[in-house]
């Protein structure tokens, strides 16, 4: 049975499916919820957190125990905990649960979904005017979800910009596989690729062969990973966790338990373009404007960017 | 297609083959010693993840590569007694204790990373070292010698093991202990103590492999599970060498250059599902032992068979 | 050369002062007493199972004594590992060989011996030692070898060379010409010989009283882990001897009664096969074998035998040829298929083959009949039968054991044997394979299963048994074809003269093919 | 007495094992320690939670589930001497030959269904075992080689599959494109066994499934003729056994085994085929095998104890607070010390049987009567 704490205190417990150290997924929501928690106070508010559960079978447990130990808010950081979550969720209609990238919903379940396309189609517009070599590289994870909503995106924003701009694009088939991403990384620069992007966790190796060559630059994805290599990336794709963990928190706290799909995009700004101080210089600032002019247009609207199909 | 056969790609190719084919030698010669001995070592994928682990944690503690690999040597040892202990002293079978060995690296590695640095950090690894006029060589050299000298050293120890194992006293003795252990105890060899050394090296082998997928890249950094599955693929390979220094070789080679290949297949799209080169590698390789092997292989006799005075197997 | 002779001191006398030692369970060697001099054979009987291999291992530095001591040339020592008993000059040829087959001779030999270039191996410094030492014995090993490609008396050479080269003054040989054919064992006494004439001491044990009667100068017997008694060949004879090691009298209590039929069970017609080296090794091999027949097959080992069995019991594929069993063809038969049309067969591989060690004696003795009606339903094993017609078995023949679930790893290689045998003979075969059915058996435990196939050919069937043990042979076979190289060198009745059996054998001989000439009525001979 | 020897060899069989993973949990204090956690409070909630509570208690026997079903065909696999490290990726085909099925046959009555979703699932397991048998039994190519890597390939098959034929098409609709297939249909799940609790009928399945597989290797001729493959192939050919064909057939039941455990994830717990179905589980089956002396019997125990082990020290990040990479260090020494104890066992056992030796040697053999004899007697 549920132990209802009832002392005032806000707690969430947060399901993440690798490493709260991850620099990507996972790190980005940790994050996000902490700077709340920190927000609201400890006599306010308090987070806990399991991590690495890749298998929806012990993330299943986790959303259990942390609804029946009278938590508030109960994140499951991942598409794959939808079954789980679904299930525990009917029986605890009084806590509120939140998963994504994610499309169902109930009455006590919020979705939240990064429209990762908006910000990959600007930087692959980016990309394209700022490549020597007129080759991109991407590297991918599993073709799937995020992943796939981000390349379709970059590719898009190249044809955009100028479509004789060739965007190589493979896959390492792994999450973590820090350092096949390496190789594949290696593999677009040997085939002359200047600007690389990619998603997942394994983008850590990606991103070392990156710096380790010259001339070479990434743009970034998940959340600002400039401190991954100062010196290569331009940009990073952020989203903010923290608005959406704090949107939560409020509709919760006004009684408001779910049923809703949070986006995450370019309007609501929930999704960030930060830029990297150290590699200010390398954008001209004619060129920035025009992006900054293409980001308008993608936030209204007035560029569609596709998803895949 | 015809870009994929440019000098600069084909280039690229070998020299990723040589990168990647690394630690599967490190670990992989490791391994044959100790099957030599007798000893399945299934445990080498975790050992792996502490010598990655304990390489980057000291040299970046410490400022000092050398001192990392050191204590991947130290921290390889260690882990190696262990699993002599389990195999050869207590006498465990074999496939499962080096199971428990994994996912205790597993989890150690993944523990003090988080109780010692918390967070990904990156540092510079071992540079390349470009052989003087070796280097010159056309194409080879480009391949051969301007890595770094981790690489030049997994390749050097190919012909070690080779002489250590064919050449010298220790080696015939190795021989001896995983063909018939009772042999070589009847003429005073301790089988345990071969054992042991044998598995300690090896293990301290894979250790400096793990180091090598941290320190051993320009950019260093440890992440979880960084070995992912190369310490099982280091084993496998053995079986592919029939336990011949040239066949780890030739084992590592073959399946780091198809890997190298299947990323490079992958990039100009020939319009299958990327998934299938990335099977590529897998797939290969067993066909070419599938091919290549001709009725009963002649391993090691003793392997995974504990030493027993007196007991025949 | 003389830079890898090391010196190693002269052992004049060895003496084991009341050593006990354990296994689990088992009182191995109970407090033995015993000395050993220089250029002399000093012979152990005994049982399988008494604790002669156990008393030498600790003489040897294998196992250290839970009790008693060692003492070379009257001092007292302690041995923690053979190296140590090597460095006082005690060499050992052990009852299983101790080489490494994928070895060459030559690396065999070196193996843990100190090398002049260490870390490196010298071979070539080895090489002309050996290729001398094995000049001088008349041995002719090819140094470059591989062990695997020798022939057990060959590998028994080699054996002995190791202990030569590493100077030993004192030789233990386990069971050594258990292995070797008669005239093997000739050329072995002739080494033993000069051994000792060489100022050599040897301990030489045997289960062949006749052997023992030969070479000793002194015999002790052991049973049940103690000294039952010590004598010289002058001062007893074989049947005392038999007496003492199984405590009681060995009588043959078999007769062969009647003449062999004239019904051909079984027609081999110019069968060929390879070994597993892929040479040829039998080459147009024809005979007849009929009712109520033992034709026994001579021959020095590795000239065809184990794969002359080995083909007709389905194990090795056949180059040409034909197996009629019954007048069917067994040739497109699988082991399975040949089982179920009645083929029995004891293989010379015992241990390794002949049963699995883990199983209970129960599951061995069902291992050929558990698909059959009477053990299963359909694929559900009927375990009551099993288990009654198993133990009953098991009592039928003899086997000592506490129970029947005990593993079979843990019996003696005799009563294992006898496991093997209820297994073969409760079948009721048609025909029965014997391969080397006594190779060191105790002297018991051999007239029991000679006795074994005696009373089966009594009844009717056919034996085929191979040995490499004449006196066997001649007492119970009815006709002997001799196998060289893989052909039939004769087939010629078990009267003909023993050194014109060994002759062909050897090749010699060939005009002595007299296949289906009268059947002998031999005597059994005692032993 | 016939009672009481059984008793004591249970007691060995069961007491050092269990002594061991004492022994293990003693070693993996010192972690705890050094992670900052109070050993003692770890534990308690550890195992408290795992088996004292409802809630843990089903949980541990969802875990349990999967763990037995693999264990078996590691039972089978390991008894026939195939030593079979594929069962994740057999786990993985399993899952997407079962799930295949059911999404392909929604309309069938809920028994049919399920009952032919098992069958799916395990014929997929079955013929990825059926690989490394048939290599290994034709070819001679090791099969530690080949199911290490086919584990790789079936990975990537199931990623193939789950997004492309198989995606869920309302992830395609809705533009999320997780690699996860559509939901099975109700009729094709199995009922949950307790509310609030994922706790479903598929362990009486496992159950039932280790009686029947103790009665296969002991009680049938099939489960014989593997039996003595595994422990002397020579002897198993000289026997007549047709060996080859007991290899493929014990890879093809392990395959099965595992692949019906790939199904039962499906449609116990996830009601659909996602990554990270097959969970460790080919692993720690494994060594719940082991744990149960290979013996499908004790495999049920030994999975229920490892499933309260993962569970328990999965949770131990949420109880005490330690990193999560504390499981596998737990489970790690766990393995270690299990296994290192095996040889104690048998070591105890065998004193038993060479007792009754002991025993026939003092009751018969060792009675000679004296015979004469010349020269010296000592006796
Ligand atoms: N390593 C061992 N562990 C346990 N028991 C052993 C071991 N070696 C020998 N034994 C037991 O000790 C006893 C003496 O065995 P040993 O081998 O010395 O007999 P043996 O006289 O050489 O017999 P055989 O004629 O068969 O060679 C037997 O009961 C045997 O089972
Ligand atoms: N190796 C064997 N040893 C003993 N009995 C066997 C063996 N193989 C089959 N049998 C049994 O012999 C009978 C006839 O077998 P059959 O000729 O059909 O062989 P099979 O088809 O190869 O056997 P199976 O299909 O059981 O493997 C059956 O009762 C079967 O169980
Ligand atoms: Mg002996
Ligand atoms: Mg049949």
């Amino acid at each position: 049975g549920a132990a209802e704490v009832d002392d005032g205190v806000l707690r969430i417990g947060v399901i993440l499916p690798s490493g709260r150290d991850d620099m990507s997924w996972s790190q980005g929501m940790y994050e996000g919820v902490s700077a709340v928690v920190a927000n609201m106070g400890a006599g306010n508010a308090q987070m806990a957190v399991t991590e690495n559960v890749p298998n929806p079978v012990d993330a299943g447990a986790a959303i259990r125990d942390y609804a029946n130990q009278g938590f508030n808010i109960i994140i499951a950081h991942g598409s794959q905990y939808q079954n789980p979550l679904m299930e525990v969720a009917a029986d605890f209609p009084e806590v509120t649960f939140a998963h994504g990238t994610a499309f169902e919903t109930s009455s006590n379940i919020f979705a939240y979904d990064p429209q990762a396309q908006l910000g990959a189609y600007l930087f692959g517009w980016l990309a394209a005017q700022m490549t020597n070599s007129q080759v991109l590289g991407i590297v991918g994870p599993v073709r799937a979800g995020d992943a796939i909503k981000y390349n379709y995106g970059f590719i898009q924003g190249v044809e955009a910009a100028n479509p004789s701009v060739r965007v190589l694009e493979s896959y390492t088939g792994s999450f973590g596989d820090n350092i096949q991403a390496k190789e594949m990384a290696e593999a677009h620069i040997n085939a002359r690729a200047d600007i690389l992007t990619g998603t997942a966790q394994q983008v850590v190796g990606a991103i070392q062969a990156v710096s380790e060559n010259d001339g070479v630059y990434w743009f970034a994805n998940d959340t600002d990973q400039s401190p991954l290599a100062p010196n290569s990336i331009i940009a990073s794709q952020a989203y903010s966790w923290e608005t959406v963990v704090q949107y939560m928190v409020d509709s919760h706290m006004a009684g408001k338990l779910g049923g809703e799909i949070i986006s995450l995009d370019l309007t609501n700004e929930r999704i960030q373009l930060v830029f990297n101080p150290v590699l200010a210089d390398l954008v001209p600032a004619d060129l920035m404007a025009q992006f900054e002019s293409k980001k308008a247009d993608v936030a209204s609207g007035a560029i569609q960017v596709r998803l895949p199909e | 297609m015809s870009e994929f056969f440019q000098a600069t790609v084909l280039l690229g190719l070998l020299t990723a083959g040589v990168r990647l084919a690394t630690p599967f030698l490190f670990a992989g010669l490791g391994e044959m010693l100790s099957q030599r001995s007798g000893v399945l070592n299934l445990g080498v994928e975790g050992i792996m993840l502490i010598g990655a682990f304990v390489s980057f944690f000291v040299a970046f503690e410490s400022g000092n590569l050398y001192l990392g690999l050191l204590a991947a040597i130290l921290a390889g040892a260690f882990m190696g007694l262990l699993t002599a202990f389990v195999s050869v002293t207590m006498k465990a079978v074999q496939g499962i204790s080096g199971i428990g060995i994994h996912i205790l690296g597993l989890g150690l590695s993944g523990l003090f990373f988080r109780l010692t640095m918390g967070s990904i950090s990156t540092m510079r690894g071992f540079p390349r070292l470009a052989i003087p006029i070796l280097k010159d060589i056309p194409v080879l050299g480009r391949v051969l010698f301007n890595q770094n000298w981790m690489v030049y050293a997994a390749l050097l120890l190919v012909p070690i093991s080779w002489a250590v194992i064919y050449k010298t006293t220790f080696g015939l003795k190795v021989r001896s202990v995983g063909e018939n252990p009772h042999a070589a105890d009847s003429l005073g060899i301790s089988v345990t103590r071969v054992r042991y050394i044998c598995v300690v090296i090896g293990s301290i082998m894979a250790s400096i492999a793990g180091a090598f997928l941290t320190i051993g890249q320009h950019e260093a950094a440890f992440v979880n599970n960084i070995a992912a599955g190369r310490g099982f693929i280091a084993v496998a390979l053995v079986y592919f060498a029939k336990w011949n220094p040239l066949g780890v070789l030739a084992g590592a080679f073959l399946f780091s250059m198809i890997d190298a290949f299947q990323l490079r297949i992958q990039i100009i799209d020939i319009g299958i599902p990327y998934e299938i080169p990335v099977m590529l590698p897998y797939i290969v390789t067993i066909v070419v032992l599938a091919l290549s092997t001709r009725g009963r292989v002649l391993g090691p006799t003793a392997l995974t068979k504990p030493f027993v005075r007196g007991v025949h197997t | 050369m003389s830079a890898i002779k090391k010196s190693v001191p002269s052992v004049q006398s060895i003496e084991l002062r009341s050593v006990t030692k354990r296994f689990p369970g088992v009182l191995a060697n109970d407090s033995v007493s015993l000395s050993f001099e220089s250029s002399r054979v000093h012979t152990l009987l005994g049982e399988n199972g008494a604790g002669k291999s156990t008393l030498m291992h600790v003489m040897y530095g294998m196992y250290a004594p839970d009790e008693g001591q060692i003492l070379v040339n009257g001092s007292p020592v302690h041995f923690r590992s053979p190296k140590d008993a090597a460095e006082y000059g005690i060499g050992m040829v052990h009852q299983h060989f101790m080489l490494v087959p994928s070895l060459s001779v030559l690396e065999n030999i070196v193996l843990n011996y100190p090398s002049p270039r260490w870390p490196f191996l010298d071979l070539a410094a080895a090489r002309e030692r050996v290729v001398a030492m094995s000049n001088e014995y008349g041995f002719g090993i090819d140094p470059d070898a591989k062990v695997w490609q020798l022939s057990v008396g060959e590998q028994q050479r080699v054996e002995i060379l190791r202990i030569l080269f590493r100077d030993a003054s004192y030789i233990i040989l386990d069971e050594p010409t258990a292995v070797l054919t008669p005239l093997e064992v000739k050329e072995f006494m002739g080494v033993l010989r000069r051994l000792v004439a060489d100022g050599h001491g040897i301990v030489f044990i045997t289960h062949k009283l006749n052997e023992a009667l030969e070479i000793s100068d002194k015999i002790t017997v052991l049973r049940s882990g103690k000294v039952v008694g010590e004598t010289t060949p002058c001062d007893t004879d074989k049947n005392q001897l038999a007496g003492l090691m199984v405590g009681r009298e060995v009588v043959p209590t078999w007769q062969k009664r009647g003449a062999a039929g004239e019904k051909v069970i079984l027609s081999v017609r110019n069968l060929s096969a390879r070994n597993n080296k892929g040479l040829r090794a039998l080459n147009d091999v024809s005979f007849d074998l009929k009712e109520g027949e033992v034709l026994a097959v001579a021959g020095v080992s590795g000239n065809g035998q184990k794969e002359l069995a080995e083909t007709i019991a389905g194990l090795r594929r056949i180059d040409g040829g034909e197996i009629l069993l019954g007048g069917s063809n067994l040739a497109g038969l699988d082991v399975k298929q040949r089982i179920d049309s009645g083929l029995a067969f004891i293989p010379e591989e015992r241990m390794t083959m002949g049963v699995v060690k883990e199983f209970s004696l129960i599951e061995n003795v069902i291992l050929k009949s558990h698909g059959t009606p009477e053990f299963a339903s359909g694929i559900f094993l009927r375990a009551k039968k099993i288990r009654d017609s198993a133990v009953q078995a098991i009592k039928d023949f003899d086997v000592r054991t506490p129970s029947a679930d005990v593993a079979a790893a843990t019996l003696s290689g005799g009563n294992i044997q006898k496991v093997i045998l209820a297994r073969e003979l409760s079948s009721r075969p048609k025909l029965l394979i014997a391969a080397q059915p006594t190779r060191g058996v105790d002297i018991g435990a051999s007239e029991y299963i000679h006795k074994r196939i005696v009373q089966i050919r009594n009844e009717g069937v056919p034996v085929l048994l191979i040995s490499e043990d004449l006196d066997e042979i001649i007492s119970l076979a009815d006709r002997v074809l001799v196998l060289y190289e893989g052909q039939v060198q004769g087939i010629v009745p078990p009267s003909t003269p023993v050194e014109e059996i060994g002759l062909m054998m050897t090749g010699g001989n060939t005009h002595y093919v007299v296949d289906g000439c009268e059947d002998s009525e031999t005597p059994p001979t005692t032993h | 007495m016939q009672l009481r020897i059984w008793n004591r060899n249970v007691l060995v069989n069961w007491g050092v094992p269990i002594a061991a993973v004492f022994l293990a949990l003693v070693v993996g204090a010192f972690f705890l320690g050094l992670a900052g956690a109070n050993p003692l409070v770890a534990y308690r909630s550890m195992f408290y939670e795992a088996l004292g509570t409802r809630y843990g208690l089903t949980e541990t026997v969802v875990k349990a589930v999967p763990l037995l079903l693999v264990g078996l065909g590691i039972c089978i696999a390991f008894r026939t001497g195939m030593i079979n490290i594929g069962a994740e990726g057999q786990m993985i085909i399993g899952a997407i030959t079962g799930t295949a099925f059911a999404l392909s046959f929604p309309g069938l009555p809920a028994p049919l269904l399920i009952l032919f979703s098992f069958l799916a699932g395990f014929v997929g397991g079955a013929l990825y075992g059926f690989i490394p048998g048939i290599l290994k039994a034709h070819l001679n190519v090791n099969e530690i080689l080949t199911t290490v890597m086919l584990n790789s390939v079936a990975l990537q098959l199931q990623f193939l599959l789950l997004r492309g034929l198989m995606m869920d098409p309302q992830e395609r609709a809705y533009g999320t494109g997780y690699p996860q297939s559509a939901s099975i249909v109700e009729a094709a799940r199995l009922s949950r066994l307790i509310p609030r609790a994922r706790i479903h009928s598929g362990v009486f399945i496992a159950i039932i499934l280790a009686v029947i597989v103790f009665v296969l290797l002991w009680k049938t001729t099939i489960g014989y003729r593997m039996r003595a493959v595994g422990k002397n192939y020579d002897a198993a050919v000289y026997g007549g056994i047709r060996v080859k064909r007991y290899l493929v057939l014990s890879m093809v039941l392990a395959g099965g085994l595992a692949g019906l455990a790939g199904t039962i994830e499906v449609v116990g717990v996830h009601y659909r085929l996602l990554d990270g179905v097959s969970a460790g589980y080919g692993f720690s089956g494994i060594v719940a095998a082991l744990f149960g002396q290979l013996h499908p019997l004790g495999t049920i125990p030994s999975a229920f104890f490892f499933g309260a082990l993962l569970f328990g020290a999965e949770r131990l990040q949420r109880s005490v607070g330690v990193p999560s990479a504390m499981v596998h260090v737990i489970q790690g020494l766990v393995v270690v010390f299990v296994v290192s104890s095996d040889y104690l066992t048998k070591r105890f056992l065998q004193k038993r049987v060479d007792v009754g030796f002991k025993r026939l040697r003092q009751e018969g053999v060792a009675a000679p009567e004296e015979l004469p004899l010349q020269g010296r007697s000592h006796e």
